[in-house]
């Protein structure tokens, strides 16, 4: 299950949904907003997600990752919105039998998502500046 | 010869609306595949090219820049993306 | 940091102790008590820690994943006592500026601790006995 | 000739306690390494050999089992262990 929120991530919860009798294995990845990014310091992000797409990619990933590496439960959730440093921006977890199927669907799950899902992160840099993340020739006139 | 009009709904999303000013418009445009909607509406968007990293989506099913476009559509313009 | 443990893990305690404001990746492993191994139904397990060389080897299995994939904060905690199926038995954090380290390095404590640390586990069965895990063929005269 | 005899600390652990029935005891052993010990104590810790998958510390320090003991030392017996 795949989800887009607005509100925080509440990552316990999100755990203990997965819980299952079989599982002797959990892996999950968070991903974190931080301070810094290609050597410009940052203050705080902005997400934006296309969430019924999002969700519908998001299931085929995860479906994915089952056929290669079978899990007993997974979840995934992505904030939207602003973000400030520390925040969390992406949860992913999952529960299996054996510890090798956990952590390899966990990060087939994150690096699929990081490029596939229609998800833009925008940076505000504590000097003022703002910019859109692998957008720099994006636009060819850019206002700065 | 240019293909007939169509109406085309067009959503532009993060860079490209920022850059377009305008989230969505229904435009009339003379286009057979999502490509050319690309290119019709560049000075909204400000892209130069689909290049590998920006995507398209029609009707909310991903497509390619060679899927045909038909009356009616709705055609999603997506920036390259930057999840997690 | 490495620990033992009598009482039950509080992996969202641990956790907030490694946000870092250069962390952009955290990754996460939690080992839990299954109802199954090798095809014996389990009802509970017992694990049994000699807590001076968990800690002095555990130090260095932390200090070898920082090497490898250099991390900026990383804490392991291993349960001991009677663990019922579902508890947490161990835990195992790591957060670093990006997720590749966090991944690898979390992974790599894990499999080191399962082979390296003098923790034991016995299992409890369902139909009344139980077994010391890997210890078949330890003794020679084991009473059934 | 046999070693001269030494005072030796000897704990077991897990299985190898649960069949010694006892966690720790001090004998006088006419041992030279570790698995010396090993070998003199397996009528109480039941297993015929310090295989692979055994391992030894002395002092608290990880040890081997060619690892010399000297008089007064501490040796734990470690089955195989299984953490995790």
């Amino acid at each position: 299950m795949i989800e887009v929120s607005t509100d925080a991530i509440d990552a316990g919860k999100l755990k203990a949904e997965l819980l299952h009798p079989g599982a002797g294995g959990f892996c999950s990845f968070e991903g974190w907003v931080r301070n810094e990014n290609d050597g410009r310091s940052v203050r705080r992000l902005e997400y934006e997600a296309y969430e019924p797409l999002v969700i519908a990619e998001g299931k085929k990933v995860l479906a994915e990752a089952r056929q290669r590496f079978p899990y007993l439960a997974a979840r995934c959730v992505h904030r939207t919105g602003l973000l400030e440093v520390g925040d969390l921006a992406v949860w992913v977890g999952v529960a299996s039998a054996h510890r090798e199927e956990a952590f390899k669907a966990c990060r087939y799950i994150i690096d699929e998502i990081k490029v596939r899902l229609p998800i833009w992160k925008k940076e505000h840099y504590t000097n003022g500046d703002s910019g859109w993340v692998n957008c720099e020739r994006c636009a060819e006139h850019r206002q700065d | 010869m240019s293909p007939p009009e169509k109406t085309i709904t067009v959503r532009y999303f993060a860079v490209f609306r920022e850059h377009a000013g305008i989230g969505e418009e229904t435009l009339s445009l003379s286009v057979a595949t999502a490509k050319d909607v690309f290119e019709r509406t560049r000075l909204r968007h400000g892209s130069s090219e689909p290049n590998g990293h920006c995507k398209v989506a029609i009707n909310d099913e991903m497509a390619d820049w060679s899927s045909p476009v038909n009356d009616g559509d709705t055609v999603l313009l997506f920036p390259p993306v930057a999840g997690g």
